[in-house]
C-alpha cells in the first residue's frame, strides 16, 4: 500500500542556491504534484525602478540578476533607445553582441556545471567552472568586472575593445574551445550521465508551446524560437544556426546548451572580425516620452521581456520585467509531475532556473 | 567515462589550477573596478556624485567639507566617476576588504 | 513414571476438561478464574514435564483400547468436518471429507485382520520442546486473552460468538496440540491434526462478520486439503509398513516415499507455505489472541514439528532437496511480500510464514547443523512471534489501527508496550537474539546447496528491510512529546512483560539452551556417524554464543546509558525543513508551504511497488505449486 | 511603441484569447499598469516573433476574469498582479491568496501609484492590512 | 605572501541566499571551484545548518525570507558565525529602499563579518570567510564584539587624513 | 597466523583504527581535490573536523538519536574487532550490518522527512549489498576448508583473490556503496546534498555527528582490512591491493554521476549478484 508523502523542497536547500520552495507530494519517491512557493527573493525592483531616474535604472536592471546581467542592461538600454528613438553606433552593437555572447557562454557553463553537481558529478562541475573562469577573465579584462559588467549604457557602451584585447579574447577562446570536447563528451556520452538525463523531465512540443516555454527549454522540445533571429543589435549581420532538439527531455536541453556554447564562440569570433570602426556611443539627451515599448532579447535562458512606459520625466511610469524563468516555471511543474525525487534537482536545474529575476 | 578517467590521471599528475589566493595575489587587469576612493583635494564638493549615485552610497557636505563613502552600499558601478566634473573619484583595482 | 503419565494426562486432557467448563456458561470473574486456572495448570504441567522425564524419556505405552477408540473417533471428527462442509455450503470440503471418510472405512476394513497395536506416546526432546512451547506460550496467550476479550466483548460486532465458546475452543486447542506432538499412533495423529483444523475454523470465524466467515471458510478448505493428504499418507504408510506407529514407519525410509511426500504436503498446508499462505493471512481478522496462538505455538507449528520429525527419514531421498528449495523459496517470497505491507499484522504473518519456510528448508537440508538451526528457529520464533502479536493487538486496541505508519510516536503514547515490542522486533533480526543465531546456522548449513543458499541470503536481506522500517517507525518521536501512562488490562500487561522478559532470558541463556537441548536433539536424531564434520561444526556455534553474546548485550546497555546520561532537553531543536519550520504544538512537523499556509510534512516508509502483494503472488504461487508438483514428480522418476 | 494593439472590453477577453490560441499564438505575458482611475491590463502574445497585444481597461474594483484555463502559464502572472497591483482576478486555477510574491508584513498592492486625488495611498514597508487596495 | 592568522581549521559553511541577485551567489560558488578552492582551509559547503559553523548570507532580507534566515540561524549549533556577503547583505545595497526590503542581514540575526562589493570578488569572499573562521576560533574561548560597518570619510585636510577604513582596506 | 586477543592488542586495535580511517579519508579527499584540479584540504583534515565537532554544542531532536548513534559506533568497533581477531565471518557480517542498521534507525527515529528518505534509501542499499557480502564470506568458507573463521584466510596457502576473482569485483562494488561513492552515493553521503541534503545524518550535529564520523573511520579501517584478507600472505601485497582499491574508488567517484536507487537495486541484484553467484557455483563445482 502506498501513501502520500509531503515534503518541502527549499527555500534553504543546497541544490537550489536560490530560495524557492517546491512543495512536493510524492508516492514513495515518485512526485505526484509539485507546486512552487515563491517570494523569497522578491525585492520590489519594479517599484525601485520608478523611483530612480532612467539612467540609474541601467545599473538597477543589471542587478535583476547577476548571471546574465549584461543582457538585462542591454535589453533595458535597447528598450529606452527605442522609446527615445536613439540610433546607436554600429560598433556599439557589435560590442554588445560580444559581451552578450560571453555572458551566454559563462551562463551555460555555469548551469551545465550545476547540472553536473545536481546529479552528483562533482568532478565535472569543478572542471566546467574552471573553464568558466577563463570566460570571466575575458570579461574582467575588457570591462573591469567579473560578472556585473556595468558597460552597457543608453546610447551605446562604455568601453571599447582594442585590437590587443581582441587578440587576447581570440586566444582565450581558443584555449576554452580546446578544453570543451572532453567535458562535453562527459556530459553527452557518459553512460551514467545519460542514465540520469535521457527520458527525464520530458516536455513534448505541444506542451512546451502551450505552457509558453522559452529558450533552450522550448528549443529542446523542438520549437524553433530564438529571438536572435530577429536581428537585434548586430545579430542581423552575423550568421548563426539555431540549435533545436526534439525529445524535450533533460538530455536534449543539455545538448542544446552544449551546442550553443560553440555557436556563441563562433559568434564572438565573427563579431570581433567584422566589427566596424567608429564611436562606441552617442550622447542621449532628454527623458523617455510618455509611450510604451516591449523590449525583447534572447537570454541564455530564453526570451526576456521588458515593458517600459515613460511619462516624459526622468522617472519611468512603469517598468515590468518578464524573465525567461518566469515563463519556464509552468513547464517545470509539468515536468516534475511523475518524476522521481532523485530527478527533481536534475529537472529543476535543467530549465536553468533564475529565481531572482523571476521575482525581482 | 574512459576519457574522463584519462583526464583524471592527467589532473593528478599535473600541478593544481588553484591560485592560492591569500598567499599569492593575482595580477589584476588594467581598468578593474575595485574600491572607490577620491583624490579629495581636487573635489569641489559640488554634490553631483551624491545625486547620481544609484545606491545612495555617497554623502557630500559643503560645510564642513567632507566626502563620505559607505562601502557597504557602494555597488562599484562607476557612475560617480563618470559624472564627477573634476574627475577626482577613482577606482582602485583591489577590492574593499571585509571588516571584523 | 506415574508422575510423568499424569502430567501428560493433564497436558492433553486437562485443557479439554477446563474447556468444557466454559460451555456451562459461566460468566465474569468466574470465567476469568477458570481460564486463568486452566492456563496456570497447563503451564505448570508443561514446565514440570521435562523435570520428571529428563532429556530421554522412555515412551509411554497406552492401552490398546485407545487405539481402538481412535478408529471410531476419527470418523466422528471427519463427520464434523463434513457437517461444517454442509453448513458453509462448500463443495470442496464436502468432497474431501467424504473421501477421507472413505479412506477411514477402507482402513478399518483392511485393519480387521491385524492385531491391535499398542498406542504409545513419544516423549523425546523435540516433543518436549513443543509441549513446553504449546503449554507455556499458548497458556500465556490465553491469559492475555482474558484481558483482551473483556474489551473485545464491548466493541466486537454483534455477530460474534460468545466468549465462552471462544475460550472453550482456545483452551482445548492447547490440549489437542499437546496430543498431536506426543502421540505416536498415526490414526491419533490424524485425529489431532483434524482437531486443530476445526479449532482454527471456529476461532477464525469467531467474530461472525462476513470477512471472518470467508476467512474461516478458506482456512478450513485448505487445511482439510492438508488433512486429506495426511489421511492418504497415513493410509498408505500403514499398509506399506504394516504398522500404525509413526516411529516405526519412519524407519522404513525409501519404502514410504509417497506417504512421506503426502505428509510433507500436509505440513505445508498447515504451516501455510506457499502457495497455501492465504488462509493464515485471512486468519488476521480474528481477535489478536487467536492470531498469536495460531502463529506462535499452535497450528502452524504443528506443520513445522511434523516436518522436523520427518527430517531424518527424508535424508537421502529425492524429496529432501525439493523440500529445502520449497522452504527457501517460501522464505524469500514471503519476506519480499512483507516488505510491501504496511499492515502490521500482515507483516507479522508473512514473517511467520517465512520462518516456517526456513524451518522446512532446514529439515530438507537435513544435516545436524541444519536440524539444530530448525529447532532453534522453532523455539525462538514461537516466543518472539507470540510477543509481537500480543503487542500489536494491544497497540491496535489502544490506537485503533494496525497500520505501521500510524505507529509513530508510540514510545510516548504507550511506553511499556512499545518497549516490549521493540525487544520483540530486535529479537527477530538482531544479534545476539536467538532468531539471528538460527538464521546464521541455517545459512552455514545451506552452504552446500547453492540454490538454497542464494534464496536464503536474499531472503535474509529482505528481512532486514521490513523489520527496520517498522522498528524505525515505532521509535520515531517528536521533539516535544511527553510520556503518558498507558491504561491496559493487567492481564495483558503482565503477559507482555513476562514474555518480553522471556525473550531476553532465552537469548541470554542461548549458550545453555544450545548446549543442553538443541545440540543434544540434533545429535540424537542424526547420530554421530552421518558425517565427520558434524561435531566440530556444531561446536563452532559456541564460538559465537560465548563472549560475543555478552559483549553485544553490554554494548546495547552502554548505548542506552549514553541515551539517558547525555540527553539534555535544552538541546532539542526543530527538524530541518528547509528553513520554513513552524513550531506549532501539534507534534507534527509543520512548515510554511504554498501561500504561507501551514502544511504538515509527511514521510512514510517505502512500500515499493516492486513488492506489491498481488504482483508477487501472481508469480510466486504458481512457482511454488510447481515446486510441490515436482515433489511428487520425482517419485516417478 | 507597441504595434498590433487591440483594445478590447472585459467580456471579450476569453473569446479574443481563445481566438489567438486557435491561431497558434504563444502566451508571452501580461502587464498591468496603474492609470489612476483604472488599471491597464495588457496581454502579450507571440507567433513567429510577431507580437500581438490586447489591452483591457479595468476600472478599479472590477474583477478580471482569469485566462489560466486557456493558458495555464497565465496563472503566475495573474497571481502576481493580484499581489502587487491589488487587481482581483476571478477563476484562477490556483489562487495563492495574495501570498504569491508578498508575505506577512509586506505592503499591500505596492506597485500602485500613490495618487492623492484618487485616494490611493501606498506606504512603503508597513505591516500589512487585510487584502485589497486601501481606499479612503 | 601574507601570513594568515590563526583560524578555525574546519569551518563548515552553509550558504543561504536571501534577496541576492545571484551575482554574489555565483561568486561564492566560484570560491569552491579549482581556482579559489575554499576546501584548502578545511571549508566544506555543507548545505545543512545543523552541520555548519559559518552561515554565509548573500542578498538583503525581505518579509518572507527573514523568517527562513532566522530559522536557519537558530538551527546552527553554537559557536556560530555569520558572514554577510556583498552590499545587499550588508545594507540592502541598491535595493535598500525597496518596499519589500528590510535591509541588511543584521536586521534579523547578528552578523560577524561584512564583506562589501557588488558582487564581492572571490578574493574578498575568501578574506571574509577566513575572517569568519578567526571569529569562530575566538568564539570558542569567549564572546567577541559584533562587526561594525565603517564608512570612509575624506575631508580636505592638507596632510593625509586618517581614514577610518584605512586599517581595514589593508590590500591597498 | 592470527593476531592473539590480548588486552594490549585489543586496546591497540581500538585506538589505531580510527586514526587509520581518518587518514584514509583525508587522503581520499586530497586525491579527489587533485583530480578536480584543486589543492584540497590537509591530509589530517578529517581529524580536525572531528575535533571541531566534538567541541560544538550538541543539538538534537530526541533521545533515541543518541542511543542509535552509540549503537552504531559500538557495533562498528565490535565488528572491527571480530574481523581483526578472526571470529566467525557470518556473525561478523551480522554485527556489521546491525551497526549500519542502527544508523538507519537513528535516521528514522526523528520526525524529519529528509532524514527518513535517507534511511529508506540506506535500507534499500543494505538489501542490495548484504547478499553479496554473505556470498563473499561463503566464498571464503569454501576456499578455506569449510571454516567460517575470519582468521582462516590469513593462514591459507593460496591468496583468496586467485580463487575468488569475481567475488572480489563484486566486493569492490560493495566497497563503493559503503564508502558513499558515485554512482552509489544516494543515502548518507555529504555528496548527496543535492537531493536530500545530508540524508541520514541531517539531524545529527556536533558531538553526535562526531560519533558517526568516528564510526565511519572504523568502517573504513574495517573495509581496508577486509580487502587485505583477499591476499593475506604475503601481507604487503594485501596492503597494496587494499590501497589500490581505495584509490580506484576515488577515481570511480570522480568519473561517475550519481545514479538512482532503483537502478542500483536492480544492478546489484542482477549483475553483481550474478557475478558473485558464478564465483560461488564455480567453487562448488570445483570442490566436487
Ligand atoms: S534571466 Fe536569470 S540568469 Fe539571466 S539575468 Fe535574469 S535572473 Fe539572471
Ligand atoms: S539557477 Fe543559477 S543563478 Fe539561480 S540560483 Fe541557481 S545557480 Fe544561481
Ligand atoms: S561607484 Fe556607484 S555606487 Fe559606488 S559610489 Fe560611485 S556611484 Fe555610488
Ligand atoms: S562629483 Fe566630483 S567634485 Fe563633485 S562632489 Fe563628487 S567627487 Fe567632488
Ligand atoms: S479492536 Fe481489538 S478489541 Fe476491539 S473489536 Fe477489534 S479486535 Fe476486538
Ligand atoms: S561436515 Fe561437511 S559434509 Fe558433514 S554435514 Fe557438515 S558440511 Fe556436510
Ligand atoms: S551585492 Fe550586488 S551582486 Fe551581490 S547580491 Fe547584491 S546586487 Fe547582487
Ligand atoms: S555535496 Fe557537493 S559541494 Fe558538498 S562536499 Fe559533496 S561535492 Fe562538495
Amino acid at each position: 500500500m502506498i501513501r502520500r508523502n509531503t515534503i518541502p523542497f527549499g527555500p534553504q536547500h543546497p541544490v537550489l542556491p536560490e530560495p524557492i520552495q517546491l512543495h512536493l507530494v510524492m508516492e514513495n519517491e515518485k512526485i505526484i504534484q509539485a507546486l512552487p512557493a515563491v517570494g523569497y527573493i522578491h525585492r520590489g525592483l519594479e517599484k525601485i525602478a520608478e523611483k530612480k531616474d532612467y539612467i540609474q535604472d541601467v545599473y538597477l536592471a543589471e542587478r535583476i540578476c547577476g548571471i546574465c546581467s549584461f543582457m538585462h542592461s542591454q535589453n533595458y538600454c535597447q528598450g529606452i533607445e527605442e522609446l527615445m528613438k536613439v540610433q546607436i553606433p554600429d560598433r556599439a552593437k557589435y560590442l554588445r553582441v560580444i559581451w552578450a555572447e560571453t555572458h551566454r557562454i559563462h551562463s551555460h557553463l555555469l548551469i551545465l556545471g550545476l547540472l553536473a553537481d545536481a546529479f552528483g558529478f562533482e568532478n565535472l562541475f569543478m572542471r566546467l567552472w574552471k573553464v568558466r573562469e577563463q570566460i570571466l577573465n575575458i570579461m574582467e579584462k575588457t570591462t573591469g568586472a567579473r560578472v556585473i559588467l556595468g558597460v552597457c549604457a543608453i546610447g551605446g557602451v562604455k568601453r571599447d575593445i582594442t585590437p590587443e584585447l581582441s587578440e587576447y579574447i581570440l586566444r582565450e577562446l581558443e584555449a576554452v574551445e580546446k578544453q570543451l570536447p572532453e567535458l562535453m563528451d562527459s556530459l553527452l556520452k557518459d553512460y551514467s550521465v545519460k542514465q540520469r538525463l535521457i527520458g527525464v523531465g520530458v516536455l513534448p512540443k505541444d506542451k512546451a508551446h502551450e505552457l509558453g516555454a522559452v529558450g533552450p527549454v522550448a528549443r529542446a522540445s523542438g520549437l524553433r524560437m530564438d529571438l536572435r533571429e530577429t536581428g537585434y543589435a548586430a545579430y542581423g549581420d552575423l550568421d548563426f544556426k539555431m540549435v533545436v532538439g526534439e525529445a524535450g527531455d533533460c538530455y536534449d536541453r543539455t545538448m542544446v546548451r552544449v551546442k550553443e556554447l560553440y555557436t556563441s564562440l563562433d559568434l564572438i569570433r565573427a563579431a570581433l572580425k567584422r566589427m566596424p570602426q567608429g564611436p562606441i556611443s552617442v550622447a542621449v539627451k532628454g527623458s523617455p516620452p510618455a509611450d510604451e515599448v516591449l523590449a525583447r532579447i534572447e537570454q541564455p535562458r530564453g526570451e526576456l521581456n521588458f515593458y517600459i512606459r515613460g511619462n516624459g520625466t526622468r522617472n519611468l511610469e512603469r517598468f515590468r520585467v518578464r524573465t525567461p524563468t518566469f515563463a519556464n516555471l509552468p513547464a517545470l511543474l509539468h515536468q516534475l509531475t511523475g518524476c522521481e525525487l532523485a530527478d527533481v534537482p536534475v529537472i529543476a536545474i535543467c530549465i536553468d532556473p533564475c529565481v531572482s529575476c523571476t521575482e525581482r | 567515462m574512459i576519457n574522463l578517467i584519462n583526464s583524471i590521471f592527467r589532473k593528478l599528475t599535473s600541478p593544481t589550477d588553484c591560485l592560492r589566493y591569500p598567499f599569492v595575489k593575482r595580477e589584476l587587469p588594467e581598468g578593474t573596478r575595485g574600491r572607490i576612493d577620491i583624490e579629495i583635494d581636487k573635489c569641489t564638493f559640488c554634490g553631483a556624485c551624491e545625486k547620481r549615485c544609484p545606491s545612495n552610497a555617497l554623502k557630500v557636505t559643503r560645510d564642513p567639507k567632507s566626502w563620505t563613502l559607505n562601502p557597504y552600499s557602494c555597488i562599484i558601478c562607476g557612475y560617480c566617476i563618470e559624472v564627477c566634473p573634476k574627475k577626482c573619484i577613482i577606482a582602485h583595482k583591489e577590492h574593499y576588504s571585509p571588516n571584523v | 513414571m506415574q508422575i510423568q503419565e499424569s502430567l501428560i494426562a493433564l497436558l492433553v486432557l486437562g485443557p479439554l476438561v477446563f474447556g468444557l467448563m466454559m460451555l456451562t456458561g459461566i460468566k465474569g470473574i468466574l470465567r476469568n478464574a477458570v481460564v486463568a486456572l486452566a492456563g496456570l495448570v497447563t503451564i505448570g504441567a508443561g514446565v514440570a514435564l521435562p523435570f520428571y522425564s529428563g532429556a530421554t524419556a522412555p515412551d509411554v505405552g497406552l492401552p490398546a483400547l485407545i487405539t481402538t477408540a481412535g478408529n471410531w473417533i476419527e470418523p466422528l471428527v471427519i463427520l464434523t468436518v463434513l457437517a461444517i462442509g454442509f453448513s458453509i455450503r462448500s463443495w470442496p470440503v464436502r468432497i474431501m471429507a467424504l473421501i477421507q471418510l472413505g479412506l477411514c472405512g477402507a482402513g478399518l476394513i483392511m485393519a480387521r485382520h491385524e492385531s491391535v497395536e499398542e498406542t504409545k506416546l513419544v516423549v523425546d526432546s523435540l516433543a518436549m520442546i513443543m509441549v513446553l512451547i504449546v503449554s507455556v506460550i499458548g497458556s500465556l496467550i490465553a491469559l492475555y486473552g482474558i484481558g483482551y476479550m473483556n474489551v473485545h466483548e464491548h466493541h466486537a460486532p454483534p455477530t460474534a460468538a460468545s466468549n465462552n465458546r471462544f475460550f472453550f475452543v482456545l483452551i482445548s486447542f492447547l490440549g489437542l496440540m499437546n496430543g498431536l506432538v506426543l502421540v505416536d499412533n498415526m490414526k491419533w495423529l490424524s485425529i489431532f491434526w483434524e482437531g486443530t483444523t476445526l479449532c482454527s475454523f471456529f476461532l477464525i470465524g469467531h467474530d461472525g462478520t462476513t470477512e471472518a466467515k470467508a476467512s474461516a471458510r478458506r482456512a478450513i478448505t485448505i487445511n482439510v486439503f492438508g488433512g486429506l493428504a495426511m489421511s492418504l499418507g497415513v493410509f498408505l504408510a500403514a499398509h506399506t509398513a504394516g504398522s500404525e506407529s509413526l516411529s516405526v514407519v519412519l524407519t522404513k525410509g525409501p519404502l514410504i516415499l509417497l506417504p512421506l511426500g503426502l505428509f510433507t504436503l500436509a505440513t505445508m498446508t498447515k504451516s501455510a507455505q506457499l502457495p497455501f499462505q492465504s488462509w493464515l493471512l485471512g486468519a488476521m481478522v480474528a481477535p489478536t489472541p487467536v492470531s498469536a496462538l495460531l502463529h506462535s505455538s499452535t497450528m502452524v507449528k504443528a506443520g513445522s514439528y511434523l516436518i522436523l520429525r520427518l527430517a531424518p527419514s527424508l535424508q537421502g531421498t529425492p524429496l529432501a532437496p525439493i523440500i529445502a528449495i520449497a522452504g527457501a523459496f517460501t522464505f524469500v517470497v514471503t519476506s519480499a511480500l512483507a516488505v510491501g505491507q504496511s499492515n502490521g499484522k500482515k507483516v507479522l504473518a508473512y514473517s511467520t510464514i517465512a520462518n516456517l519456510g526456513l524451518i522446512a528448508c532446514c529439515a530438507g537440508i537435513g544435516t545436524p547443523l541444519a536440524y539444530a538451526a530448525g529447532v532453534t528457529i522453532l523455539i525462538y520464533h514461537a516466543v518472539s512471534k507470540a510477543l509481537l502479536f500480543l503487542c500489536v493487538g494491544t497497540i491496535e486496541q489502544t490506537i485503533g489501527s494496525r497500520d505501521i505508519e500510524d505507529m509513530g510516536g508510540l514510545l510516548f503514547k504507550m511506553p511499556l508496550t512499545t518497549n516490549v515490542a521493540m525487544i520483540g522486533m530486535a529479537s527477530m533480526m538482531m544479534p545476539p537474539f536467538g532468531m539471528l543465531v538460527g538464521k546464521w546456522m541455517a545459512i552455514e548449513a545451506a552452504v552446500r546447496n547453492p540454490v538454497v543458499l542464494i534464496l536464503l541470503v536474499l531472503g535474509s536481506a529482505l528481512t532486514i528491510f521490513f523489520w527496520a522500517k517498522w522498528l524505525g517507525r515505532i521509535t520515531t518521536t517528536s521533539y516535544h512529546e511527553t510520556y503518558t501512562i498507558e491504561t491496559v488490562s493487567p492481564w495483558m500487561l503482565s503477559v507482555l512483560a513476562l514474555i518480553g522478559t522471556g525473550v531476553v532470558a532465552i537469548s541470554v541463556c542461548a549458550t545453555l539452551i544450545y548446549a543442553k537441548v538443541i545440540k543434544v536433539i540434533s545429535l540424537a536424531t542424526f547420530g554421530m556417524d552421518t558425517c565427520p564434520g558434524n561435531i566440530s561444526i556444531l561446536d563452532s556455534v559456541h564460538s559465537f554464543l560465548g563472549w560475543p553474546m555478552y559483549v553485544v548485550f553490554g554494548t546495547i546497555v552502554l548505548a542506552l546509558l549514553a541515551g539517558v546520561l547525555l540527553f539534555k532537553p535544552s538541546q532539542i531543536r526543530l527538524p530541518f525543513l528547509c528553513g520554513e519550520n513552524l513550531d506549532l504544538d501539534d507534534h507534527s512537523f509543520t512548515f510554511r508551504g504554498i501561500a504561507d499556509t501551514p502544511t504538515s510534512a509527511a514521510l512514510t516508509s517505502y512500500y515499493l511497488p516492486l513488492f506489491e502483494e498481488s504482483k508477487i503472488t501472481s508469480w510466486g504461487n504458481p512457482l511454488a505449486a510447481l515446486i510441490i508438483l515436482s515433489l511428487f514428480g520425482v517419485l516417478f522418476i | 511603441m507597441l504595434n498590433h494593439v487591440s483594445e478590447i472590453t472585459l467580456d471579450q477577453i476569453s473569446t479574443e484569447v481563445w481566438k489567438l490560441k486557435q491561431d497558434g499564438y504563444r502566451f508571452v505575458t501580461m502587464t498591468c499598469c496603474d492609470r489612476g482611475e483604472s488599471h491597464d491590463i495588457l496581454y502579450h502574445f507571440d507567433k513567429n516573433y510577431e507580437l500581438k497585444h490586447l489591452r483591457v481597461t479595468l476600472p478599479r474594483g472590477t474583477a478580471l476574469p482569469s485566462i489560466s484555463s486557456l493558458f495555464f502559464a497565465a496563472l503566475l502572472v495573474e497571481n502576481e498582479m493580484k499581489d502587487l497591483m491589488g487587481v482581483q482576478v476571478s477563476g484562477m486555477a490556483i489562487d495563492f491568496q495574495g501570498r504569491f510574491m508578498l508575505a506577512e508584513g509586506s505592503p499591500v498592492a505596492p506597485l500602485n501609484k500613490s495618487i492623492p486625488g484618487i485616494g490611493i495611498q501606498i506606504q512603503d514597508k508597513t505591516p500589512s492590512a487585510p487584502e485589497g487596495t486601501v481606499k479612503s | 605572501m601574507t601570513v594568515v592568522p590563526k583560524f578555525n581549521k574546519s569551518p563548515w559553511v552553509v550558504h543561504f541566499n536571501c534577496n541576492s541577485c545571484n551575482g554574489c551567489d555565483i561568486e561564492f560558488l566560484a570560491c569552491l571551484t579549482p581556482l579559489y578552492d575554499l576546501e584548502r582551509f578545511g571549508i566544506l559547503h555543507v548545505g545543512n545548518p545543523k552541520h555548519a559553523d559559518v552561515l554565509v548570507v548573500t542578498g538583503s532580507v525581505n518579509h518572507r525570507n527573514a523568517r527562513v534566515l532566522k530559522n536557519v540561524y537558530d538551527q546552527m549549533p553554537d559557536p556560530k558565525v555569520v558572514v554577510a556577503m556583498g552590499v545587499c547583505a550588508s545594507t540592502g545595497g541598491i535595493f535598500a529602499d525597496g518596499y519589500n526590503v528590510l535591509g541588511g542581514v543584521d536586521k534579523v540575526i547578528p552578523v560577524d563579518v561584512f564583506v562589501p562589493g557588488c558582487p564581492a570578488r572571490p578574493e574578498a569572499m575568501i578574506d571574509g570567510v577566513l575572517k569568519g573562521a578567526q571569529v569562530l576560533q575566538a568564539k570558542h574561548s569567549g564572546k567577541t564584539p559584533l562587526a561594525e560597518k565603517h564608512v570612509l570619510t575624506r575631508t580636505p585636510t592638507p596632510v593625509d587624513a586618517p581614514a577610518v577604513l584605512e586599517k581595514g582596506a589593508s590590500h591597498a | 597466523m592470527t593476531i592473539p586477543t590480548t588486552p594490549l592488542t585489543l586496546v591497540l586495535a581500538i585506538l589505531v583504527a580510527p586514526f587509520f580511517g581518518a587518514l584514509l579519508s583525508g587522503i581520499d579527499r586530497r586525491i579527489t581535490a587533485r583530480a578536480q584540479g584543486r589543492m584540497g584540504p590537509p591530509i589530517l583534515q578529517p581529524v580536525y573536523d572531528t575535533i571541531k565537532l566534538l567541541r560544538k554544542e550538541p543539538i538534537l531532536l530526541n533521545r533515541m538519536q543518541i542511543v542509535y548513534a552509540y549503537l552504531h559506533l559500538l557495533f562498528m568497533i565490535m565488528a572491527f574487532l571480530m574481523l581483526v581477531f578472526g571470529k566467525d565471518s557470518l556473525m561478523f557480517l551480522f554485527v556489521f550490518a546491525f551497526s549500519t542498521l542502527a544508523l538507519v534507525l537513528g535516521g528514522m527515529c526523528v520526525r524529519s522527512p529528509y532524514s527518513r528518505i535517507g534511511s529508506q534509501r540506506e535500507i534499500m542499499l543494505m538489501v542490495a549489498y548484504e547478499p553479496i557480502l554473505i556470498l563473499i564470506m561463503i566464498g571464503f568458507y569454501m576456499v578455506n576448508n569449510h571454516s567460517f573463521l575470519l582468521s582462516a584466510p590469513l593462514s591459507a596457502a593460496r591468496p583468496m583473490l586467485i580463487s575468488l576473482p569475481l567475488l572480489f569485483v563484486a566486493f569492490l562494488v560493495v566497497l563503493a556503496i559503503k564508502l558513499h561513492k558515485s554512482p552509489f552515493d544516494i543515502a548518507t553521503s555529504h555528496h548527496a546534498h543535492q537531493e536530500i541534503v545530508k540524508g541520514i545524518t541531517i539531524e545529527y550535529s556536533g558531538p553526535h555527528l562526531a560519533i558517526l564520523e568516528i564510526a565511519h573511520f572504523y568502517e573504513m579501517a574495517l573495509l581496508f582490512c577486509l580487502i587485505v584478507l583477499f591476499w593475506a600472505s604475503p601481507i604487503w601485497i594485501g596492503l597494496l591491493l587494499a590501497s589500490a582499491s581505495f584509490f580506484l574508488m576515488t577515481v570511480v567517484d570522480n568519473a561517475f554521476a550519481r545514479l538512482t536507487k532503483m537502478w542500483i537495486f536492480k544492478f546489484m541484484w542482477t549483475s553483481v549478484l550474478l557475478l558473485a553467484m558464478t564465483n560461488v557455483i564455480l567453487l562448488y563445482w570445483v570442490s566436487k
